[in-house]
């Protein structure tokens, strides 16, 4: 069942069209992967799809309702959820604090303890955001995501400046995540995680969907490596 | 009937030229500093009296009014030193409050100075110029010309010198501005300098049409507040053509609706106009990354 | 939440020991008292606003003055008792509020500062211009005192100041149910990061609205007892200058984000211009020197030099160690 | 009662701080010289007994709720005397509080506001507008005047009270009122409503309220082509106006106040040259504008104790509501009995009517042939 | 060329610097890896001055510039491509690259010409303001700004950080470009990929000091950097 689609999804800022034409499916359960060079869109693409931003042209469906996309707080009424490339969180307070807040406009009673126990906030709950170390902040951005329970995860780059085993640690909980239900549209450029995270890959170049498949056609895939993964494919 | 729409458009672009003057020096410190520097009109005030004291001993208004503003860019470098500089990185609350007690400080400090007695300094130019179809007066003709060759200059710094791209950098993202070697205190130095000096340059011309004393810079310094938001924080362009056009709105709102009601007319106006673009004329819309 | 019981208990503790004070001072110090109280209960209901939602109005000072002359025409054009007056007075004021809320609220930053300046101005402006209901620039006179009980053996202006205390209370109780409820926590999530609070789905719109209708309400309820208590009130209480800046003043003196800093700072501010009579022609010059020496050297106001000084008290010694002693091993 | 004792405390209530303290403190110092002056001559003489004044000065900064938390001060130290205050705004805030309290007495020196009187404990030494306002309707009457505009200090609790009733009277001098325009305190430009005035052509363009704007606006009129008369009703000195008009601008202007501290000196009054000079010398500068008429007060006060021989607030009251000019010698201002012969009428306001002058090459200079 | 010994820096009353001993010399590429957080970005804070240095020392071909105002440090051949963007947001592309001249006066059509060879995307962006590029863009101009300064010895702060694979290449290539042309390089990096590309000498932090130190073919391979992330 598919649970997002867009329909020729576009946006210009002025003359530059950072998105144009993108239509693709998301579905029920799925780990979507999304890549595409630097300044592609993939960002841009996200903040649609999150009511951030709207757009110029096309449409979304999102579980069977048309219409969309829609204003930030109706989609994250519908379970919409994204973090952000630079991870978000209160700075200010603790968090503790961060979770309760957090947890206020969820509809059902937010998953908090989990959230702490999965992420290894207990530890730093009485710490302000502000004075944590990066991958802590990263994670805790994930958790506040999660606990509105949400049915679809928008992931901006959550790897980035993350270390090797700290990002397989993520890759795991975002399985374990995914494993309860939660869909997830990954943006990432550690293509090793995302490859193996990922069931559905996508890749869009200059604004424009390049490729759509499975990671390993998309690894085999020449426009692919020419565009993003460059000579030196085997990293990936 | 359209002599008289003339006469005011005339009068409204003459006080909106005032308005402008005192605008520019508060929207320079304001867009690269982010201090919302209320002692500005005190800036204004002090070059005011200094140019005053002087054209009483004797010297001629002009050669006052420069010693009045480097009198008062050195004030304004104080005034940094001790208000503003200490409280870096602080929130921009902390800021206005500070620059609030400057301006009191500055205030009471000019009132033992000079007493609250209003005066005016005798006008450079006389005279007014006839046209068949307006009048005005020399002196606002040189505060027009003033403004024009204000923003001209300040133009020039900012867009055409090292000095104005370090401080547009500055303004823009202080510790990248560090790593390209970029002179902090150098920065902080010009930026005040040039905004007292644009204050001080306002109230020696303005001082010689307008009375001047201790107080008279509170409301010049709103005015020129909602200005800068009329025209949007930080544009050069928005602090001249907001000026300008609050100046009309108060004068045509005196001259056709009611005297009373000139403040009202100019502050709806600034209602109206921010909500329907709540950056102002030139402001940008921030963008969420 | 459960501590909200405890604040209670101690705020009423509090209020019994100030009335007991009260009772032994004279008429100027009470009137002190009455200054405080109602700038203090001002300042935290402005707190909610402005430390606990993050946004600077300026607007307060004309919604001051539009409680008071609120009140005054209740209880003089009208007939109304004080008793009446007060809260319409407050519901009055809460409508604007949420009127000017609903425009200022499409700009932020030093926009939504100049914004509500603009709008205070204008309030300000209204007082004079229409003179019909205000008595424009001669004032409003004749408003009668809130009465005192016939059953209370007190003058009117210990029951004044009573009354004074009585809103402080009212207020601070007020404004702690209202930060630690939900409403409370999204104000804080606009504070903090406006565009995650909209991200996780928290109406940032209701919380900010409900911050300025809260702070609206209870300005319009000091409005209304300070026009009372003093008989007469003129546009001059009311300038964005004046009050509208103070307001900002005593927050920030007192610490903002905390509802007992702002308490702490109309304390000091109401005193010190009252201590410095004595040096007349430099009293507003120290006053400058004051805010400027605070603002310099406890810039987290009078709850952040406490709460410094009380962590300092509560562990000695063991922190004071040289920071590049400490090991991370 | 109060203690016996060989001291009567007098509060004064002035602008010390702020923009009005450029009348205020001159005021205040007034009120100090004449203190001085009475305890060095001996003090005041109450019964068979000889008591000094001490002052206590209080700064109202020139604001309702400064004004009262100031006069409630002085009341908590027990001063039943009280002269001030300055302020249109702060006067009618402290009236009520004076008006209910029977343990104090109060001599307005400062405001022309009307209604702060009440002939029982609150008396007033100096002039209300209405008084102002006779010498503008004399004007009118005398020249016959067929159209006015006028400019009004819209901050300025005095003018704005008689505004109404100022034009009514000037209408029924049969003079035109082509227009009623407001501005307010520290205004700095008034093309817009000089250029809708100038259009209007009025015979006359009558300003009130403060000089710095008064001298703005004659000097913007002019500019904008206006050739009628000016008529200021302010309270004018030369050395101030002069600091904001040339002396060329301002000739012929008529001026419609009773006379000043400067008028008096100027005009060689004995009292005024004395008090000038004991002022110069203790002071330092000259003395202001109103500072003779908180001079005066504190000499009625007086008066009325050495003629109550006590220091009973309802003795000095009934002093005071029974004075006479004649009983106060060391008067500088030049008030007139009212017909029954006191110096304060039955709501305690004195006699100081405005008189018209006009501007003569460096100062104001009276027309005599008017007032009659 | 930098000698840097006993380094201890932190802030407010915290140190993240426990007496840290590192040297960078040309030709010889440094990196420096670490688990997030042991203070990697601290340390060029630290060397560029825009965090005070509580003791020890920093020279510079043999001169203290421990107390050196960051401007003078860029004088003396320092630049830092930071951590996270830091881009003059509302600023062209063309004006950030002159700003990273500021000190040498207006940058040269060739310095321009190098950078933009480097990376074409600027090339086409000239006139675009900064804040708008993508976060790649960005990162990019960064580091193009600092190579406008000519710098002797260049410090990365991360430079992979979200870059797109290709990407990632091509910075990697530029910084061996940049390096045999005579800049000593210290790269801060967690991208083993980068890392081992660019790296002849290995430095790993942790609790505040370089704990292994090596060069970058064995340290890297000897599970230090491993053990290091896992370790803290
Ligand atoms: N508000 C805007 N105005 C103008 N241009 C914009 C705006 N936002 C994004 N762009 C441009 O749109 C393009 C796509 O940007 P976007 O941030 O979506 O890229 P991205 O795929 O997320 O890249 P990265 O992987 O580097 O983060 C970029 O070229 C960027 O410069
Ligand atoms: N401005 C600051 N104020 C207080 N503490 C800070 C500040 N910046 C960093 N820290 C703390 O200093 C420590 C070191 O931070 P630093 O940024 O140097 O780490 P890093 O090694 O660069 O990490 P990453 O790989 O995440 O970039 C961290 O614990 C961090 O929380
Ligand atoms: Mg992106
Ligand atoms: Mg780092």
């Amino acid at each position: 069942m598919s649970l997002l689609s867009l329909h020729n999804l576009g946006v210009r800022f002025g003359g530059l069209r950072a998105v144009s034409d993108v239509s693709l499916t998301v579905e029920q359960g799925q780990i979507f992967g999304l890549l595409g060079p630097n300044g592609a869109g993939k960002t841009t693409l996200v903040n649609m799809i999150s009511g951030l931003i709207a757009p110029t042209e096309g449409s979304i469906t999102f579980a069977d309702e048309a219409g969309g996309p829609w204003p930030i707080d109706q989609a994250v009424r519908r379970g919409i959820v994204r973090t952000f490339q630079q991870t978000r969180a209160f700075l200010g307070l603790t968090v503790r604090e961060n979770l309760r807040i957090a947890g206020i406009a969820a509809a059902s009673a937010p998953p908090t303890d989990e959230l702490i126990a999965a992420f290894h906030l207990e530890p730093v709950l009485d710490r302000p955001a502000g004075d944590l170390n990066y991958a802590t902040l990263r994670h805790l951005g994930i958790a506040l995501a999660l606990s509105l329970r949400p049915r679809l995860l928008l992931l901006d780059e959550p790897a980035v400046g993350l270390t090797g085993a700290e990002v397989d640690r993520l890759a795991q909980l975002i399985r374990d995540w995914n494993g309860r239900g939660v869909t997830v549209l990954l943006i990432e450029h550690n293509v090793r995680f995302l490859m193996a995270l990922s069931h559905r890959v996508a890749v869009l170049d200059r604004g424009r969907l390049l490729f759509q498949g499975t990671p390993a056609e998309c690894r085999a895939n020449p426009q692919v490596i020419d565009v993003y993964l460059g000579r030196s494919a085997e990293h990936a | 009937m359209l002599d008289l729409f003339l006469q005011q458009t005339v009068n409204g672009l003459a006080l909106g030229s005032t308005y402008a003057l005192v605008a520019l020096g508060l929207t320079l410190i304001f867009g690269v500093l982010l201090i919302p520097n209320f002692a500005h009109g005190e800036f204004y005030m002090v070059g005011a009296f200094l140019t005053y004291a002087l054209v009483m001993a004797g010297l001629n208004f002009w050669l006052a009014m420069a010693l009045g503003a480097l009198a008062v860019i050195a004030l304004g470098c104080l005034i940094d030193l001790v208000a503003f500089r200490p409280l870096r990185g602080a929130p921009p609350l902390s800021l206005m409050i500070s620059a609030l007690a400057a301006s009191i400080i500055l205030q009471q400090t000019a009132t033992l100075i000079w007493t609250s007695e209003a005066r005016t300094i005798p006008t450079p130019v006389t005279g007014v110029l006839r046209t068949p179809f307006f009048i005005v007066t020399w002196m606002q003709v040189v505060v027009m010309a003033s403004l024009i060759l204000s923003v001209a200059a300040i133009w020039a710094i900012l867009n055409r010198t090292r000095l104005g791209l370090a401080i547009r950098a500055t303004a823009q993202n202080h510790d990248a501005a560090l790593l390209m070697g970029i002179s902090m205190v150098q920065v902080r130095l010009a930026t005040f300098a040039i905004g007292a000096a644009l204050g001080a340059i306002a109230g020696a011309l303005l001082g010689a049409t307008f009375p001047i004393y201790p107080t008279m810079g509170v409301n010049p310094v709103l005015k020129a507040f909602v200005v800068l938001v009329l025209g949007g924080i930080g544009s050069l362009r928005g602090a001249v053509l907001g000026g300008l056009f609050l100046g009309l709105v108060e004068v045509m709102v005196a001259g056709y609706l009611s005297t009373e009601l000139q403040d009202i007319g100019a502050f709806t106006l600034l209602v109206l106009v921010l909500l329907i673009r709540p950056q102002g004329f030139f402001g940008t819309a921030q963008v969420e990354r | 939440m459960a501590r909200i019981p405890h604040i209670a208990l101690i705020s009423a503790v509090a209020f019994a020991a100030a009335v007991a004070v009260a009772t032994q001072m004279n008429d100027y110090l009470l009137y002190v008292v009455i200054l405080w109280a109602i700038f203090a209960s001002l300042a935290v209901s402005f707190d909610v606003l402005l430390g606990y939602t993050g946004y600077l109005s300026l607007a307060h000072g004309a919604l001051f003055g539009l409680g008071a002359y609120t009140g005054a025409i209740m209880t003089t054009r009208a007939g109304a008792g004080f008793w009446l007056a007060l809260p319409v007075a407050g519901l009055v004021t809460a409508g604007v509020a949420m009127v000017v809320a609903l425009i200022a609220f499409r700009t932020r930053g030093l926009y939504f500062a100049v914004l509500t300046l603009g709008i205070g101005l204008i309030g300000h402006q209204m007082f004079l211009v229409a003179s019909g209901l205000t008595g424009g620039v001669l004032g409003f006179a004749g408003i009668p005192g809130p009465g005192v009980p016939s059953w209370l053996p007190i003058d009117q202006n210990l029951w004044n100041t009573c009354l004074a205390l009585a809103l402080l209370l009212v207020t601070f109780l007020a404004a702690q149910v209202f930060v630690r409820s939900r409403l409370g926590a999204a104000c804080i999530a606009v504070r903090e990061d406006m565009t995650l609070a909209q991200a996780l789905g928290i109406g940032i719109s209701r919380a900010r609205l409900s911050a300025f209708i809260f702070s609206g309400f209870f300005t319009g309820l000091a409005g209304a007892l300070f026009a009372a208590i003093n008989n007469f009130v003129a546009p001059e209480s009311f300038t964005v200058l004046g009050t509208g800046f103070q307001l900002v003043a005593l927050v920030v003196v007192g610490g903002m984000g905390t509802l007992w800093g702002p308490i702490l700072g109309a304390a000091l501010l109401t005193a010190l211009p009252e201590a410095l009579r004595m040096a007349s022609g430099y009293s507003m010059l120290a006053y400058g020197v004051l805010l400027l020496v605070f603002i310099l050297f406890a810039p987290k106001g009078f709850a952040g030099l406490i709460q410094r000084g009380a962590a300092v008290l509560r562990r000695p010694a063991t922190r004071k160690l040289s920071p590049t002693k400490e090991g991370v091993r | 009662a109060p203690a016996l004792t060989d001291e009567i405390l007098i509060g004064e209530l002035h602008p010390l701080t702020g923009p009005a303290s450029f009348y205020g403190i001159p005021e205040s110092r007034g009120i100090q010289l004449a203190v001085e002056e009475i305890n060095a001559a001996g003090g005041v003489r109450v019964g068979d007994q000889s008591q000094m004044l001490r002052l206590m000065t209080e700064d109202d900064h020139s604001t309702p709720t400064a004004g009262v938390a100031a006069l409630k001060k002085l009341r908590a130290a027990d001063v039943r005397f009280i002269i001030g205050p300055l302020g249109s705004g702060v006067a009618p805030a402290l009236f009520p509080i004076i008006d209910r309290d029977s343990g104090v007495t109060q001599i307005v020196d400062g405001t022309i506001a009307e209604g702060v009187t009440n002939g029982r404990n609150i008396f007033r030494n100096q002039a209300a507008v209405s008084q102002y306002d006779l010498a503008v309707a004399d004007l009118f009457r005398s020249k016959k005047y067929a159209s006015v505009a006028m400019m009004t200090d819209r901050f300025h609790a005095g003018f704005m009270g008689t505004q109404p009733a100022l034009s009514e009277t000037l209408k029924s001098l049969n003079a035109t009122v082509a227009a009623e325009e407001y501005y307010k305190l520290g205004d700095t430009d008034f093309s817009a409503a000089m250029t809708k005035l100038v259009s209007l052509q009025p015979e006359v363009l009558l300003i009130r309220g403060y000089p710095a704007e008064g001298a703005l606006i004659t000097r913007q009129a002019r500019q904008l082509g206006y050739e009628g008369q000016v008529v200021w009703e302010m309270v004018s000195p030369p050395s101030t106006v002069l600091k904001n008009i040339s002396a060329t601008e301002m000739e012929g202007v008529y001026n419609c106040i009773p006379p000043t501290t400067e008028d008096y000196i100027a005009l060689g009054q004995d009292k005024a040259l004395a008090f000038d000079k004991a002022y110069q010398a203790k002071f330092g500068t000259t003395p202001g504008e109103l500072s003779t008429l908180s001079y005066d007060a504190v000499y009625i006060l007086k008066a009325a104790f050495e003629k109550a021989g006590s220091t009973e607030n309802e003795a000095v009251n009934a002093a005071l509501a029974a004075m006479r000019p004649e009983d106060v010698p060391q008067l500088i201002s030049g008030y007139v009995a009212h017909q029954d012969g006191r110096l304060f009428d039955d709501v305690g306001q004195v006699n100081l009517r405005g008189a018209v002058s006009i501007w003569q090459g460096e100062g104001w200079v009276p027309v005599p042939d008017l007032a009659g | 060329m930098l000698e840097i010994s006993d380094l201890r820096a932190g802030y407010g009353r915290m140190a993240v610097l426990h007496g840290l001993d590192l040297t960078a010399m040309p030709g010889r590429p440094t990196v420096v890896m670490g688990a997030n957080g042991v203070g990697k970005t601290t340390l060029c804070r630290a060397i560029t001055g825009l965090i005070p240095v509580w003791s020890g020392g920093i020279r510079l071909d043999g001169h203290d510039i421990t107390c050196l105002s960051p401007a003078q440090r860029v004088r003396r051949g320092i630049a830092l491509v930071p951590e996270g963007r830091q881009v003059f947001p509302d600023m062209t592309v063309r004006d950030n690259l002159r700003l990273g001249a500021y000190l040498r006066g207006e940058p040269g059509p060739s310095d321009l010409e190098q950078v933009e060879a480097l990376f074409p995307i600027l090339a086409d962006r000239r006139r675009q303001t900064a804040g708008l590029l993508s976060g790649g863009e960005q990162q990019m101009l960064a580091l193009a700004r600092a190579l406008m300064s000519r710098p002797r010895l260049l410090i990365l702060d991360e430079p992979s950080q979200g870059l797109a694979p290709k990407a990632v290449a091509q910075v990697a290539e530029a910084v061996q470009r940049i390096s045999e042309s005579g800049v000593a390089i210290l790269l801060v990096e967690q991208n083993m990929t980068l890392a081992e590309t660019v790296g002849e000498w290995a430095v790993v932090l942790q609790g505040g000091r370089a704990e292994v130190e090596g060069p970058a073919s064995t340290v890297l391979k000897s599970g230090a950097v491993e053990a290091s992330y896992l370790g803290h």
